[in-house]
């Protein structure tokens, strides 16, 4: 295997070498890549769309069916990694671990008993290891800054570097590190699953429902200007705010599914402690 | 609404995939009726849409009111028209027909099962309708990562099968998205139809020539073209009856639609066929990949991945028609998605049946089926017969076409792998028949033991099979009016 | 020629393909064979109610649907079609009495099934009649290979299987593997398929191109038992007897002896043939066949068997008649269709009745029966008269003109070849009747005490054998129509 | 060989991508062991990332935001000063594809290592033989 | 922007990448592509795309890894190559 994968990799290499020998020379401003067509959503981004950052207007907006799609992909990793992982129903094991919080002293029960939720006594599993206070502290002190910064990015994607897209990943990421600081079961808590299933298609729903929104308002697909009417702004800014009000859709589900994965694969489907 | 078609077909079934998957969670009922609504739908938009192009000619939508270069656009013309239709319609006809298996095989994932149903077809019809060649990589990755999650949900080895598939989808993916990126760097255009108009002053360019045979090469690994073929037996035997009646017609046909789609409107037939001497490399592969899937379906024990090492071998016939480079070729190829795609959902169907009430697939489990379960063997048969090219069934059109335009090609060797991948079939199915039909044998003339009682599959799952049999026949018989009024326009003037 | 449009070939085709759900629906056997019956009888009308149109020189022609550019799934009516379509439907009725009383008489299983197919198989041997290109004829011919195969495996253990597979093998390989490319070629040569008086060639194609083709065609239409494609008769024996006489004497064979001549006639067309001097190969082709099949049924001791040999042999007498050219040899080739389909299904029918009544297969384990069953063997007796080609049966005017044709075709040759082979036919099967008959009371192997077949059995073989002998006085209609089609 | 040195200089991005794609496409391919396989995958994905960023390099340009912030449509915009978008959009577009991509395969992966308890596809192969 | 510091850049890169798959060792493996990611991130905002970057540095750097690594400790750490 070894040998075919090397051939193989040779002779892709080597054909790929001998097609970029007529490419443009490197960050040519002549090439026709930088020619053609980006120039025009260059020059009329702003008066489009009146959002300066370019990537913005033409992510959520020229080519905002192509982002529609991609949250979609995201979605979809999220339902087949919750499809293949989750073990839904599956039997309550017959011995269960409880740790005195106050004590640290540790407390099996066999056969199916456990003991009622309480402040004094939290679950744990067989391969619990002592929480570190600094980190568990830090950590702690640290998601709510994140979770700020998410939504700064996301609100801000208009006019700096950013979007729904990195913030519902930064977003995901605080909720997975409460998850990892902590353990699964407490991120739960704050995130139960059931929310997380609903709030991701909900997130991609938002996206293709302003979508639609537009066409039922008699423009075509994702023609954000269709809100003008609705939003009571002439048709540049409705394009505008049409961005934004995706870029939260992407946000969510972004969001959502970042959670989703990391809970199917950090318990592999059996929703316990976790990492 | 009519001239909303061209985005109602991806839209619906999207937002009825969010709309099931929240219904999942509140309740399950509710999951069924949606499904078959928003196929429904993208049934009627897309047949709706077929007739408009019949009528006006190429339908063009831009999405976002933005005219393409700049934004994406649909451009729905008489190839992708018919594959639409033949798209929507098998995933209506396999959802309903499966409906059973899949509350059987996964009592408490349905929801997310039909979720991920639903955002298949949407990939692909999406795939179809795009004239964007960006976005149709974003659609393949759709259509590609729900088919790994409906794939792997099978038997024990279906995991890995599916991860080796992941790997080889995932290069031929890449593959694809970097054929995008040379053609963006030479053009700096993603639309389609805008690349083709600034080619031809390129063709003589290196970046060019590797953007295409890269494209080719990725779009050949998610057909399963050989000797790019090997992930696909294992993928497709090992998972959900559901599964493969859905992928196994759908996926493999609309990688070649796309393979006709570059080489149509993206390259031009006179850069694919002309400009490079590729063809005759491209059909002797095509005819290794047919003798190569017969033999290999003959080794086979086991109905379900015979029937796999069939797709391997049609794909064959596809890659082959559609490289001989002339006219009656390229209908047939283009012919054979349409015949291919519903003979593979009528066998895998039947399949699924036997699995349903035998719970296995091997040789051994289908002794006395024809008793058993006449009206599945029934269909059976008439896809067998399609397969193999018998008329009136549909198959026997498409692979007519093919002979004749390799003929007209002179390519013998293509016209001797149909003729000879026929025979095989011949005895592929026959060597089933014959096991439904002899075994188990009985000690004298079969005069008196007891006839087995007939224990048929249920009424949901064997209508739509039957109708599927029908429309195999129906087809056949209207191959005429569909190469004249549909085929006849997809293929360029300018090859003959 | 005038042609004029209407739909009775296909209601003709459709009629016994229609009534097959009637007969799966059907509650009682009694009910099912009164479908059979009606649609037998259905379907003869609306052939019979063409015969005086066609008498005319006129030609029907309808049209199903266009499936290429120039090919259509087209029926034409005309003279040769009408004869075989004519002999096929009337034999059908016959064939339906003597299958109920074969089939209750052994008490067989899946009858059903079995009456299904049968009537399936007759649809398809009126679309080959009544086909008006070879893409049709093509059509209706796969379709019957593939109906018939679950009757020729009607019994369902190892050797119905291993001759199924035999059979599927010669039938539908030569046909795909021969057939089909041919057609592709003709097809990519011309662009036609239709079946015409001069041919679809031009006549400009290379010599080896034609040889070829014309091989590939006659060759490949292996129900015709052509050699080497016949092993497939005679294994395919062990269906029940009705399927063997049916088919095997009336149907499948003369379906591929039909669509050898259409081949000959229609698509190279006799004028071509003559002037590339291509029918002498299929001449001695068939000379050979003829011969050696012959010989090979002397040798043969199961009934069966020797009557399938006989059958290759005289198959290739039709296809013999025909290469030979001339008008006379090919009115000798089409007429011999009928004559030899009414000798053959009696013998056929003799040989069921023999193993319903009695459970013998073996012409050894016969002597002395013809005391049993005198009926079943004057009947016999019949029907070889009536093959080998003797007053007063109507094989002796399809021989007569097969030998006018050779004389005619200065084929001097084939004369000594039929004459031979007719002499081994006599040799073949007097031996069996003489010894039915006249054997010394030691040798007889039954009691002299006569127990017949069940009713239905007798009276369709009697019918049969009448009409052999009818053909004699009567052979205008037939000799009429082979006229009209060499014309 | 003089040509020859500024060519590679020249496009020197070029080459690394088609290293990391080549890199990863070899893991891939001779890779025995299932996650560092899907390792590789994701190189050869980011190595295609890298490819598209390096078109919409442009000299003399910078990054693509307007310098006038809002409510400066009035504002004559140079397209020269300002860098593709274009293939950035499409790789955020392939960023997320491959995130996805990853967590199916680890997914799978943990699918496969629950059944077999290896994630050494010979190891694999050799229980599925066994069976 | 210096020369220096992008071959030293695109040295590394290549090297955590070459690295990641040689190491024996799944958890570095892991470690070392959310390395290998990160540094494409500081690559690609070198080259002007920040947004690319942001997203990377975000996904490829954090998320991945983190995925990464939940796999490896739901698996096994052991690796033959």
């Amino acid at each position: 295997m070894k040998i075919i994968g090397l051939i193989i990799t040779i002779i892709t290499g080597a054909f790929l070498v001998y097609a970029a020998v007529d490419f443009p020379a490197w960050a040519d401003p002549n090439s026709p890549a930088s020619t053609y067509l980006s120039p025009y959503f260059i020059e009329n981004s702003m008066k489009d769309t009146s959002v300066p950052n370019f990537v913005t207007s033409l992510l959520a907006d020229y080519r905002g069916f192509d982002t529609m799609f991609e949250t979609t992909v995201i979605f979809t990793a999220g339902l087949v990694c919750f499809i293949l992982l989750r073990i839904s129903g599956g039997k309550e094991p017959e011995t269960r671990h409880y740790r005195h919080v106050l004590t640290g002293v540790t407390v099996t029960l066999k056969e199916g008993r456990k003991i009622p939720a309480s402040e004094d006594f939290e679950r744990i599993d067989d391969l619990w290891t002592p929480p570190d206070l600094i980190i568990k502290t830090g950590c702690r002190l640290m998601i709510p800054f994140i979770q700020l910064f998410a939504l700064y990015v996301i609100a801000h994607g208009h006019s700096s570097p950013g979007g729904g897209f990195q913030g519902g990943v930064i977003l995901g990421a605080s909720i997975i590190l409460l998850a990892i600081s902590h353990d699964l079961r407490t991120a739960l808590e704050r995130m139960r699953e059931k929310v997380v299933a609903i709030l991701c298609p909900v997130g991609v729903a938002i996206y293709a429902g302003t979508g639609t929104l537009c066409l039922l308002l008699g423009l075509n697909f994702l023609d954000y200007s269709a809100l003008a009417s609705v939003l009571h702004v002439d048709p540049i800014s409705a394009r505008s705010h049409g961005i934004l009000m995706v870029e939260i859709g992407v946000g969510i589900a972004v969001m959502t599914t970042m959670i989703w994965i990391y809970n199917n694969i950090s318990s592999a489907g059996k929703y316990n402690q976790g990492l | 609404m009519s001239q909303q078609y061209p985005v109602l077909i991806v839209i619906v079934p999207l937002l009825s995939a969010f709309a099931i998957s929240i219904a999942g969670w509140v309740n399950k009922r509710l999951c069924f009726p949606i499904i078959v609504t928003a196929l429904g739908v993208a049934v009627y938009a897309s047949v709706g849409l077929l007739l408009t192009v019949l009528e006006k000619g190429v339908v063009i939508y831009h999405l976002g009111g933005w005219p393409p270069p700049v934004g994406i656009a649909y451009y729905v013309d008489h190839l992708n028209g018919l594959v639409l239709v033949v798209v929507s319609l098998v995933a209506l006809l396999n959802v309903i027909a499966c409906k059973k298996s899949i509350e059987l095989e996964f009592p408490d994932k349905a929801a997310p099962f039909y979720t991920l149903y639903i955002l298949m077809v949407t990939g692909l019809l999406g795939i179809v309708v795009t004239g964007d060649a960006f976005n149709l990589y974003v659609l393949l990755e759709i259509a590609a990562l729900t088919g790994y999650g409906l794939l792997a949900m099978g038997e024990e080895r279906a995991p890995l099968s599916t991860l080796n598939y992941l790997y080889m989808g995932t290069i031929g993916a890449c593959f694809y998205l970097l054929g995008v990126g040379y053609l963006y760097i030479v053009t700096g255009s993603l639309n389609m139809v805008d690349i083709a108009r600034l080619l031809p002053p390129l063709y003589q360019s290196k970046a060019v020539l590797a953007a295409f045979i890269i494209c080719m090469v990725g779009v050949w690994l998610k057909m399963a073209f050989f000797p790019l073929h090997a992930w696909l037996p294992n993928a497709y035997t090992h998972a959900p009856s559901a599964a493969s009646s859905l992928i196994a017609p759908l996926v493999t046909k609309v990688m070649v639609y796309v393979m006709i789609r570059l080489i149509l409107t993206v390259f031009t037939p006179e850069f694919a066929f002309a400009t490079l001497a590729l063809n005759n490399v491209v059909v002797w592969l095509a005819v290794i990949a047919i003798v190569m899937g017969a033999i290999l379906a003959l080794a086979e024990r086991n109905l379900k991945k015979m029937l796999t090492f069939i797709i391997v071998a049609e794909v064959g016939y596809m890659v082959g028609g559609a490289w001989l480079g002339n006219r009656a070729g390229m209908t047939g190829a283009i012919l054979h998605i349409v015949n291919d795609a519903l003979m593979t959902l009528c066998v895998f169907l039947v399949v699924g049946n036997i699995v349903y009430k035998v719970k296995g697939y091997a040789f051994e489990d289908l002794q006395g089926l024809f008793r058993k379960m006449p009206f599945t063997m029934g269909a059976f048969v008439v896809g067998a017969m399609s397969i193999i090219g018998v008329p009136p069934t549909c198959g026997f059109f498409s692979k007519w076409y093919l002979i004749l335009g390799a003929l007209q090609a002179g390519h013998y060797g293509f016209v001797a792998a149909l003729i000879f991948s026929s025979l095989v079939s011949v005895v592929l199915f026959f060597r089933i028949f014959e096991i439904c039909y002899y075994e188990p044998f009985s000690d004298h003339h079969g005069h008196d033991h007891p006839p087995e009682p007939m224990d048929e599959a249920p009424l949901l799952m064997v209508v739509p099979l039957l109708i599927v049999a029908v429309i195999l026949i129906l087809v056949g018989l209207y191959t005429g009016d569909i190469v004249n009024h549909v085929i006849k326009f997809a293929i360029p003037e300018g090859l003959v | 020629m005038e042609t004029i449009t209407s739909i009775k070939p296909l209601l003709a085709v459709l009629v016994s393909l229609l009534v097959t759900p009637m007969l799966i629906s059907s509650r009682s056997p009694n009910v099912r064979e009164g479908w059979t019956f009606v649609a037998a009888i259905i379907k003869l009308a609306i052939v019979a109610s063409m015969v005086p149109v066609i008498l005319q020189g006129t030609e029907i022609v309808y049209t199903v649907a266009e499936v290429f550019p120039g090919v259509a799934i087209k029926f034409k009516v005309d003279a040769f079609g009408m004869l075989f379509a004519l002999v096929s439907s009337t034999l059908w009725i016959v064939t339906t009495i003597y299958s109920i009383g074969y089939m209750r008489g052994l008490n067989e299983h899946s009858q059903t099934r079995y009456f299904c197919f049968f009537a399936i198989a007759l649809s398809a041997t009126v679309g080959v009649a009544f086909s008006a290109n070879l893409f049709t004829l093509y059509l209706f011919y796969e379709m019957l290979s593939f109906a018939t195969y679950p009757l020729v495996a009607h019994h369902q253990d190892q050797e119905a299987r291993s001759s199924g597979r035999k059979y599927l093998l010669y039938i539908v390989g030569a046909s795909i593997g021969l057939v089909l490319p041919a057609m592709m070629i003709c097809y990519n040569l011309t662009g036609t398929l239709e079946f015409s008086k001069q041919g679809i060639f031009t006549g400009t194609e290379p010599n080896a191109t034609m040889l070829v083709l014309l091989l590939m065609l006659v060759l490949g239409f292996a129900k015709a038992g052509i050699m080497p494609f016949h092993s497939w008769l005679p294994a395919a024996m062990v269906a029940p007897t009705p399927v063997s006489a049916l088919l095997h004497a009336v149907a499948v064979v003369k379906v591929g002896a039909f669509s050898v001549l259409r081949v000959l006639t229609g698509v190279f067309g006799i004028d071509l043939l003559a002037r590339l001097n291509l029918g002498i190969v299929i001449c001695y082709l068939a000379a050979f066949t003829v011969i050696t099949a012959s010989l090979i049924a002397l040798s043969q001791d199961g009934l069966k068997r020797r009557l399938a040999f006989s059958t290759i042999g005289q198959l290739s007498y039709i296809v013999l008649g025909v290469a030979l050219l001339s008008p006379k040899g090919m009115i000798g080739g089409m007429t011999h269709i009928a004559m030899h389909a009414f000798g053959k299904i009696t013998l056929f029918f003799c040989a069921g009745a023999i193993f319903v009544a009695t459970g013998k297969k073996n012409i050894s384990e016969m002597v002395g029966i013809g005391r049993r069953m005198p009926i079943t063997m004057v009947a016999f007796f019949i029907g070889s008269l009536s093959v080998i080609g003797l007053p007063p049966t109507g094989g002796f005017f399809s021989k007569w003109y097969l030998v006018q044709g050779t004389i005619q075709a200065d084929q001097w040759p084939m004369l000594v070849v039929l004459l031979t082979s007719s002499l081994l036919n006599a040799a073949y099967f007097f031996p069996i009747v003489y010894k039915a008959f006249f054997c010394t009371p030691e040798e007889a192997m039954f009691e002299d005490r006569i127990e017949e077949a069940p009713i239905w059995c007798v009276v369709p073989l009697v019918i049969t054998a009448a009409g052999s002998i009818a053909l004699f006085f009567y052979p205008t209609l037939f000799l009429k129509l082979a006229e009209l089609a060499t014309r | 060989m003089s040509e020859l040195i500024p060519t590679i200089i020249a496009k020197y991005n070029y080459w690394i991508y088609i290293t990391l794609m080549m890199i990863g496409l070899y893991a891939m391919i001779a890779k025995n062991n299932l996650v560092k396989k899907i390792v590789g995958m994701n190189i050869f994905q980011t190595a295609i990332i890298l490819f598209y960023v390096s078109i919409g390099v442009k000299k003399g340009a910078t990054i693509p935001i307007s310098t006038g912030g809002h409510g400066a449509a009035h504002e004559v915009v140079h397209a020269a000063d300002y860098l593709n978008p274009l293939p950035h959009v499409l790789m955020l577009t392939a960023i997320v594809v491959g995130v996805a991509t990853l967590g199916v395969a680890l997914a799978l992966a943990l699918r496969i290592y629950s059944r077999y308890n290896t994630l050494e596809e010979d190891e694999i192969l050799a229980q599925i033989r066994k069976k | 922007m210096f020369w220096q510091i992008d071959l030293a850049i695109l040295t590394l890169v290549v090297v955590t990448a070459v690295g990641s798959l040689m190491v024996k060792d799944l958890l570095g493996a892991a470690i070392l592509f959310g390395a290998y990611s990160f540094l494409m991130c500081l690559l690609w905002s070198i080259m002007g795309a920040v947004d690319v970057a942001f997203t990377e540095a975000s996904v490829g750097a954090g998320v991945s890894s983190v995925f990464f690594v939940a796999a490896v400790f739901r698996t096994s750490r052991r690796t033959k190559d």
